[in-house]
């Protein structure tokens, strides 16, 4: 059980060393946020401001959607999602490799606001962490420590590569991984009728604003003019109608598939709390299932839809 | 003979899969082409198969495009139902007579509604079904027929041979019919002559033992492929034919009328019925949802080709069952299906039910084409198949004649496809001076510049006499039209494609300033080319040009409900006219063509190509790693015809090396690729810099080194290639040896090279001969597994055991085993036939080692091709485009691209050069039209165009941005709908073109 | 039996079902007239996009149609085309839509006969499905009868 | 005008009163739930830091149809439209925060002004009564008093409510506040004093803001051209969450959308966070990179609106965008960048 200052410290001094050498011309990482449990992306240049980089249990953003068209060398302070997310990008020409340089930071999840304001109602003035275990929360004339195990985001409660196998340095041993994405959820909804699963998919998105923030905090989600925004011809009404809003889901799912890492940022980032992921995991079940693959888990693989097998299974086509 | 004597037309006899690949070919390379067939259609043999091994292609998809460039060409005359009556002349002019027959249909006129099949009252049977169903007497060959013209059956006509009825002619809309239609005769002048006459089935009915004639269920190959033809009597159900009940067990008999002299006189292997036997029980048991058990009698299994190792592999593990035995007897049961009596391995006679059982019957030469033969002067052999020889395989015997396809010798549809563009290339050889003398072009006027306009579209709806307006109210589609956005004129027309009514769209585009057109008819499969032809002619850019197809997807299959079928072909209308509206003119550009070839590798393949290449008046430059040229060819000794492959090679290199037009660099590789078709700019490691159009790959292969049989431990273990080299030095030990064992599949059809050599056989049938004719005393023992001396080569293994060399066979589990005391070799193996294990202590042991690819990743990769999983260069289509890669302006040749014999190996290298000089022959080349473009504004670089892209048409540029080589692409639109912003697009079928049907759809 | 006449939008390609439904035609195969077909150059072309344009504007059915895989003339279009298809096939399915409203076949040029049936099979069961009510965008509240 | 006082006994029937004739909207929900809707005069929470959204949608909805038109040639009147704006009822809102008050009198003055009235805002706004909340215990993300507004602010408010031991006081603000009130069951009191130690306690509890003046006396331009804005916006993803949840953010853009049987023009809310915002029918986009978008969000609220609106900052200090934001861009250390000379604020 690290403490956060000792592995805060070894990001600063990894940093500060990468920064000296010429290695990385900036280092992308975290630093405090300004109200309780948020954290700020930190963009260091200079060694001194290696001091700001913190590692914490709210470090939610995947910082690998800072690196797309990037130019000159930079190091990222990664978890496992979030170095996968970079390997991605370097297989689809976002970044070259060998301007990355990813500070590997063995994760033990990430902890979900939602959840803890749920756990402690009253108004939270104040956080303690000093371990990646639990957390302490603090408001008027109270103190709540709150074990992380019980919070943690639904990703990171499946995440099965919590370490950045790939990373060019690790911060700190190894975390085991949880028990996979075993979709039981997914594989549960699909056995419901067809009228409650469509229910469920407008159920879950009636709330959302057409923000686009899952996709703007989405390390995938690079392209110079996103499909919402194409014009000619208009995909998508700008309505909040309820098809068209399907209908982004649906193609941003489509979008992320095979490539998405389970990172979660995108249901971070969402200010109406969508599940949003759950477009994604769809498409990643089927994925795996049928081309067994994985984004990220390796430098050379071809994401599946940029190639085929000619015995590609799909039984339905008639 | 005088330049101004040669005549650059040549006639292409035979429309199937050969004489259409040699007419596209010579007409591409600037020579006119009269193709006569004797049948009403093109398309031949291919027409009627259902599926193609090994990749089990729909035969009709693949041909059917063929067919239509064929049709369509300009510089191609189509002489249907036409024979040929004399050749005079030599080389370079000849004079030729032709008979064209009646039609008794104006093909000007027919315009292929089947008006007259349906009131036809007489009913023939169908030979393109095999006669298994009946047609009318007024018919097409098959629907996709090309041309597209209906035929009477004179002999079946109630008209015609009675004088009754007439009703054709009653209903025929277009006024096509006539009776009084007489035969015709017209000569014509061509500087050389293809034949490609093609081969018939060979028909089992006087082959008393297989009851092909007194039993129902006893039915021929291709009868079969009928039965699971899509378009065949049953649709591609499979039928027992006595009651219509679909088979559970069935049987191939192969090899009937082949590699037989007792009952059919045909020596020869046919090459395709093992693999055609394969494919026809894998499809039927596709069809029959895998529950029918199939098996299929043989003698040997002979998948030489490409992936035919793998399909055979296939196939057992599909769990149809290869019984090793020549089937004695067939007896008919009392009702359906029939006993089949055979002995097994070991001796063990046996008798089998089968509700089914099909004949794999060979390939023969017709009659007629024997006929045809002698007529021309044509030497054949014994089997009737026209004589060429290993170095020369499409030149005939009579000078100015060449051959391909069956003609000359049997062989599957690559081989004839490799050979009919090689015989474009030989026949073309010597009529360079009279090249574009001939053809035509196509003059239109420069189009008028549209853009800015806002769109004016003109829509014409077709009635096509009745086939339409008895259907759909055409006229409510015309006002329905004209309230259409952007529409300025809409009016019905007869025939939207007759000639008058295409003068008449050409005034009304100049007279109503129309600026998009609209045609709502039949399909634009058939007819789009010819309406892009009428806007091209008023002045129009051939791109604003949209049509719903209103008759084929409509009134012919909505005849009973016109309501709402004129409701359909109003929405279609629609649809035609919102895409139209977005339309744009779309550019064609024209690109430098470098008239020169690269030519990578100097076998045999290589200068081969070389040589053809400057027989048609181009460079080129042969790039050669090793210091000599002649690759494996330096170390053969004869080929399986016997010639002396020394004696050629040398006058082949001294051909080369006086040759202006090639530049030989040996010692040298490809280093760095830049360019596409047209303009390739290969730098090799001398440093030296070649700018060429085309790029031939003739890398060759080599042979494998075996690990086994002693092979390295004993010095009197050697390889067949090492064999040949003791043979041509006149070796001691060749000499000297009294017993010889010659083993065959080293490293060949194993788990971890899954194909067959190819040559192996041929050539070892070929040594052991040789040997025994030398020294008729000396003992030879073949251990093999399945002996494929396919085609004449046969002859060679009857030969081979006449002389009494000994053939032992082996299976994988029981290889042969090597051991050695004091120095000699001993061999043991268990003949399976008598189940006894032999000894033998040979004096020399020659291995058949398997030929191994040179798996030239990084030279495909820098070409931007492929290769298969076993390191072999991968063309672009297996069956009809055995020599072209998929990526424009590149080819390939010899063993580069899979084993074979040296005279496969030279048509290859024929044939690569004649598909190059298709590029080579224009200058110019246009490109763009209907292609892809990027706006690299939305461009993220991600590269899943790139990836996607069949073609390699997409490339990242220096900015990391997409980018499109309008001469590599072929307009398929993956890159546009693989792009997740949209960055691609292709044009003729824009994102928003096909919104805006959509939603006019809906 | 409804009388509802269910609104379909097929995508065939060019070269093989555009061409079998030419040849259903030629051979006079009828078939129920309920679909429009977009013709592409290939599926390859069919942008996931364009199923999703038809349900949004109101199709009840959609119906994709190419060369059987090795068939295609662009030799990889319908390969790609075909991992799409099951990402949409299971998206779509997953989240409610009933898999019989959004079809696919293979069909060569040569089979006429697959191609009716198809078509019937394809008719039938959007028709079967009902009206799509859910999986669309919902009319325009024009309020313009009054006006006009 | 004098306060009045609502006994806790009472409540029922003061919130019937506000509701006779008119529709009421009150805070709904806790957390992310929480927001204004009608859901009975007995159903009326009074414990709630603030809503989710701001009230803005009342007034300004995300989507809202202008227009209808249609082309059919076949109609006597082929191209015709209907203005399809201007639904609005007589409605009373409690429980606006004063934050979000002082946000809709900011978007007032953009959406009705001596030069332009929008119709479609207008009628809302003018028929919807503004009773506020008054803050006596803000959140950790408010700064209402560093932007010049108060946690008992009134602007923007008809009648400002505060909670005060066994009851609830009243302040109204308008006439028409008064007015309404006065309907009820409400008693005058005089609760001047109670108000003035309730805000001093709660201003006190947010903390002292920085003094925002400098950026006041800045010259625009020096604001404008001020080298920290790449710095600033690097973080930013441009998700324009801050502008969807910002109560005085009010772009739109008008979109048509067309079936076969005519067309709907309508609005929507738009963000300046978004490429699309600003991109010209030639291609050319003005703000072509964050950096520019970003500048003009929080010079917009801190710089523009001022200048346009007598001094009033467009930012109230609702602390919406700190916590929304996924990656904690915190308004008010840009502000304090702002107020930077320049040389300093580059770090």
């Amino acid at each position: 059980m690290p403490a956060l200052s000792d592995i805060n410290s070894k990001i600063r001094e990894s940093a500060r060393k990468l920064l000296a050498d010429g290695r990385a011309e900036v280092v992308i990482g975290y630093r405090q946020g300004t109200v309780p449990m948020t954290t700020s992306p930190m963009f260091a240049r200079k060694p001194a401001e290696c001091d700001q980089l913190i590692w914490s249990n709210f470090a939610r953003i995947n910082l690998a959607n800072y690196l797309p068209g990037r130019p000159g060398k930079v190091a990222l302070v990664a978890k496992g999602c979030d170095a996968r997310s970079a390997v991605g990008q370097v297989t689809e020409n976002q970044i070259l490799k060998d301007n990355l340089y990813i500070i590997g930071v063995p994760c033990t999840g990430m902890i979900d606001t939602n959840l803890v304001l749920a756990k402690e109602t009253r108004p939270i003035k104040e956080l303690v962490e000093t371990t990646d275990e639990a957390i302490t929360v603090k408001g008027e004339g109270f103190s709540t420590e709150i074990n992380k195990a019980d919070v943690l985001r639904r990703n990171c409660q499946t995440c099965a590569n919590r370490t950045p196998k790939l990373a060019d340095e690790l911060i700190g041993p190894e975390t085991p991984g949880a028990n996979p994405d075993d979709f039981a959820d997914i594989k549960a909804l699909l056995n419901k009728t067809p009228d409650e699963r469509m229910a469920y998919f407008k159920d879950l998105i009636k709330d959302c604003l057409r923000c686009y923030a899952c996709r703007n905090a989405c390390p995938l989600c690079y392209c110079p003019i996103c499909f919402v925004d194409e014009t000619r011809p208009q995909w998508l009404g700008k309505s909040t109608d309820p098809m068209d809003t399907l209908t982004f889901h649906i193609l941003r799912g489509l979008h992320c598939s095979g490539r998405c890492t389970s990172c979660g940022a995108c249901e971070t980032a969402c200010p109406v709390n969508i599940k949003v992921r759950e477009f994604n995991r769809v498409t990643e079940l089927t994925v795996q299932n049928n081309w067994h693959y994985e984004a990220g888990q390796s430098w050379d693989q071809k994401p599946p839809l940029t190639m085929f097998q000619t015995d590609d299974q799909a039984d339905f086509i008639k | 003979m005088a330049s101004h004597n040669v005549v650059g037309a040549v006639l292409v006899a035979g429309g199937g899969v050969a004489g259409m690949q040699a007419a596209l070919d010579l007409a591409n390379a600037g020579y006119y082409v009269y193709m006569v067939e004797k049948s009403l259609a093109i398309g031949g043999r291919m027409s009627q198969l259902d599926k193609t091994f090994p990749t089990n292609d729909c035969s009709m998809c693949i041909i059917s495009p063929k067919l239509v460039e064929v049709g369509r060409h300009i510089n191609v005359e189509l002489l249907t139902l036409t024979d040929i009556l004399s050749i005079n002349g030599t080389e370079g002019n000849f004079t030729v007579t032709v008979r064209k027959n009646p039609r008794y249909i104006d093909m000007s006129k027919c315009i292929a509604c089947g008006e007259c099949t349906k009131k036809c009252p007489s009913k023939v049977s169908n030979n393109y079904n095999e006669n298994l169903d009946n047609r009318k007497a007024i018919y097409v060959q098959y629907a996709q027929a090309v041309p597209l013209k209906y035929g009477i059956d004179a002999e079946k006509c109630l008209k015609l041979t009675k004088g009754k009825c007439g009703s054709c002619k009653k209903v025929c809309p277009a006024d096509a019919v006539n009776y009084d239609d007489k035969p015709e005769e017209a000569t014509f002048k061509v500087g050389s002559v293809i034949l490609a006459p093609g081969f018939a089935p060979y028909k089992p009915s006087d082959f008393e033992t297989y009851r092909y004639s007194d039993s129902k269920d006893v039915i021929t190959a291709l009868e079969f492929e009928r039965y699971l033809g899509a378009t065949g009597p049953t649709m591609g159900e499979v039928v027992r034919p006595s009651d219509g009940h679909h088979p559970t067990k069935m049987a191939f008999l192969q090899c009937v009328g082949s590699r037989d002299i007792n009952r059919a006189d045909n020596g020869y292997c046919s090459s395709v019925c093992c693999m055609y036997a394969i494919k026809e029980a894998l499809i039927a048991k596709e069809h029959s949802g895998g529950k029918l058990d199939v098996s299929i009698f043989y003698m040997d299994i002979r998948t030489f080709g490409k992936d035919f190792e793998r399909y055979y592999e296939k196939a057992k593990a599909a769990g149809i069952k290869f019984i090793r035995s020549r089937v004695h007897t067939v007896r008919p049961e009392p009702k359906n299906g029939v006993k089949i009596g055979y002995v097994g391995d070991g001796g063990v006679a046996s008798e089998d039910y089968f509700d089914l059982a099909v004949l794999s019957h060979g390939l023969v030469i017709t009659p007629d084409t024997k006929a045809l033969s002698e007529n021309l002067g044509i030497q054949t052999d014994h089997y009737n198949f026209a004589k060429t020889s290993t170095f020369a395989p499409v030149a005939l015997s009579r000078p100015g004649f060449y051959g391909c396809g069956v003609y000359t010798g049997p062989k599957d549809i690559p081989s004839s496809v490799m050979e009919a563009s090689a015989a474009a290339a030989a026949a073309t050889s010597k009529l360079t001076p009279a090249r574009s003398t001939l053809t035509k072009v196509i003059n239109v006027p420069a189009p008028v510049d549209v853009t800015g306009e806002p769109p004016r579209v003109g829509v014409f709806v077709c009635r096509c006499g009745i086939n339409i307006a008895s259907v759909v109210d055409v006229e409510k589609v015309v006002e329905f039209a004209k309230t259409l956005p952007f529409v300025e004129y809409a009016a019905v027309t007869m025939f939207a494609c007759s000639q008058d009514s295409q003068e008449k769209i050409v005034s009304l585009i100049k007279e109503y300033r129309l600026n998009r057109i609209v045609v709502s008819a039949c399909s634009p499969r058939t007819h789009e080319p010819l309406f892009q032809e009428t806007l091209a002619a008023a002045g129009l850019n051939k791109y604003l040009y949209e049509m719903a197809n209103i008759r084929n997807h409509d009134s012919w299959v909505h005849a009973n409900n016109p309501v709402e079928a004129t409701r359909k072909a109003m929405d279609m209308t629609e649809m035609a006219v919102a895409k139209a509206a977005l339309l744009v003119p779309l550019k064609e550009n024209v690109i430098d063509v470098d008239p020169t070839a690269l030519v990578i590798g100097g076998g045999v393949a290589g200068l081969n190509a070389a040589l053809t290449l400057s027989s048609q008046g181009f460079k080129s430059v042969i790039v050669e790693k090793e210091q000599r040229s002649g690759g494996n060819a330096n170390r053969i000794h004869s080929t399986t015809k016997g010639e002396d492959v020394a004696k050629y090679l040398e006058s082949l290199k001294n051909k080369v090396l006086d040759d202006p037009k090639i530049t030989l660099v040996l010692g040298s590789e490809v280093d760095k690729v830049e360019g596409y078709v047209g303009n390739f700019a290969t730098t090799l490691t001398t440093g030296e810099t070649v700018k060429h159009g085309v790029t031939i790959i003739a890398t060759g292969a080599k042979e494998h080194k075996p690990t086994e049989y002693l092979y390295g431990q004993n010095n009197k273990v050697v390889t067949q290639l090492e064999f040949d080299e003791m043979i041509k030095s006149d070796d001691d030990a060749v000499r000297n040896s009294k017993t010889f064992v010659f083993v065959q599949c080293v490293g060949s059809r194993e788990p971890e090279r899954m194909y067959c050599s190819k040559v192996c056989c041929g050539h070892t049938a070929h040594t052991a001969v040789e040997l025994k004719k030398k020294n008729p005393g000396a003992r030879i023992f073949v251990l093999y597994r399945d002996m494929r001396t396919y085609a004449q080569k046969e002859d060679l293994y009857k030969e081979a055991r006449d002389l009494g060399v000994i053939f032992v066979r082996y299976t994988l589990e029981n290889k042969p085993k090597f051991s050695e005391a004091d120095g000699k070799i001993k061999v043991e193996i268990l003949d399976p036939v008598s189940g006894l294990r032999l000894l033998i202590n040979p004096d020399m042991a020659i291995l058949a080692a398997a030929i191994v690819s040179g798996r030239e990743t990084e030279l495909a990769m820098k070409y931007k091709v492929p290769l298969d999983e076993d390191g072999w260069f991968f063309e672009a289509h297996q069956k009809l485009r055995p020599v072209d890669f998929a990526t424009d302006g590149m080819f390939l040749a010899g063993i580069a691209h899979y084993p074979k014999p040296m005279d496969e190996v030279i048509a290859q290298a024929q044939a690569a050069a004649a598909r190059a000089v298709t590029v080579l022959t224009q200058p110019k080349m246009t490109v763009g039209g209907i292609v892809a473009e990027i706006n690299q504004a939305k461009c993220s670089g991600c590269g899943v165009c790139v990836a996607v892209c069949p073609f390699s048409a997409i490339s990242l540029d220096e900015k990391g941005k997409s980018v499109v080589n309008e001469a590599m692409c072929k307009g398929c639109g993956n890159c546009a709908s693989s792009c997740r912003s949209d960055a691609p697009s292709l044009r003729g079928f824009t994102n928003a073109g096909l919104f805006a049907q959509i939603a006019s759809a809906l | 039996m409804s009388d509802f006449e269910p609104k379909i939008v097929a995508f065939f390609c060019n070269w093989c079902t555009y061409g079998a439904a030419d040849l259903a035609g030629v051979s006079r195969l009828d078939y129920p007239p309920n679909f429009r077909v977009v013709r592409l150059p290939c599926t390859g072309r069919l942008n996931p996009k364009f199923i999703m344009e038809a349900f949004k504007r109101g199709a009840d059915g959609v119906w994709i149609s190419g060369c059987h895989p090795g068939d295609c003339h662009y030799i990889a279009g319908n390969y790609h085309a075909r991992r799409k298809f099951v990402l949409m096939h299971q998206l779509l399915e997953s989240i409610g839509v009933d898999p019989n409203r959004l079809r696919f076949s293979w069909i060569s040029s040569a089979e006429a006969n697959k191609f009716q049936a198809m078509a019937r099979d394809v008719v039938e069961h959007v028709k079967a499905c009902g009206p799509n009510t859910t999986f669309r965008k919902e009319d325009l509240k024009l309020g313009l009868a009054e006006v006009a | 005008m004098p306060e009045y006082l609502v006994k806790e006994s009472g409540l029922k029937e003061f919130f019937q009163s506000l509701a006779n004739g008119r529709h009421l909207l009150t805070p709904q929900g806790t957390g992310d739930k929480c927001k204004l809707e009608e859901a009975g005069p007995d159903k009326v929470n009074l414990d709630y830091s603030n809503t989710h959204m701001s009230p803005k949608s009342a007034f300004f909805p995300q989507s809202e149809n202008l227009m209808a038109f249609h082309n059919k040639s076949d109609k006597p009147n082929p191209f015709v439209y209907q203005d399809l704006g201007d639904k609005a009822q007589p409605t009373v809102i409690f429980g606006i925060r004063p934050c979000d008050a002082r946000g809709l009198s900011i978007s007032n003055r953009v959406f009705q002004n001596d030069r332009f009235t929008d119709p479609y805002w207008k009628g809302k706004y003018e028929q919807t009564i503004k009773i506020g909340l008054a803050c006596a215990s803000p959140s950790p993300q408010c700064f209402c008093a560093a932007m010049g507004g108060s946690p008992y602010g009134e602007l923007g408010l008809d009648v400002l409510a505060f909670k005060v031991e066994g009851g609830l006081g009243l302040k109204p603000v308008t006439a028409q506040g008064e007015e309404l009130i006065k309907q009820t069951n409400a008693a005058q009191e005089d609760l001047a004093q109670e108000i003035k130690k309730q805000e001093a306690k709660a201003i006190e509890a947010q903390g002292v803001g920085t003094d925002l003046k400098p950026i006041d006396d800045k010259d625009l331009m020096e604001l404008f051209q001020d080298p920290h804005w790449t710095a600033t916006a690097e973080n930013c993803l441009n998700c324009g969450v801050c502008t969807f949840f910002c109560p005085t953010c009010h772009c739109f853009d008008i979109q048509d959308e067309q079936s076969e049987q005519g067309g709907i023009r309508m609005r929507n809310w738009d963000t300046c966070m978004s490429w699309l915002f600003t991109v010209h029918g030639t291609g050319h986009n003005p703000r072509p990179s964050k950096t520019e978008r970003v500048r003009q969000r929080f010079m917009h609220k801190l710089k523009y609106i001022p200048l346009k609106q007598d001094g009033i900052r467009g930012c109230t200090g609702c602390g919406r965008c700190v916590v929304m934001c996924p990656v904690n861009i915190d308004i008010r250390e840009v502000a304090l960048k702002m107020c930077q000379p320049p040389a300093q604020s580059q770090a």
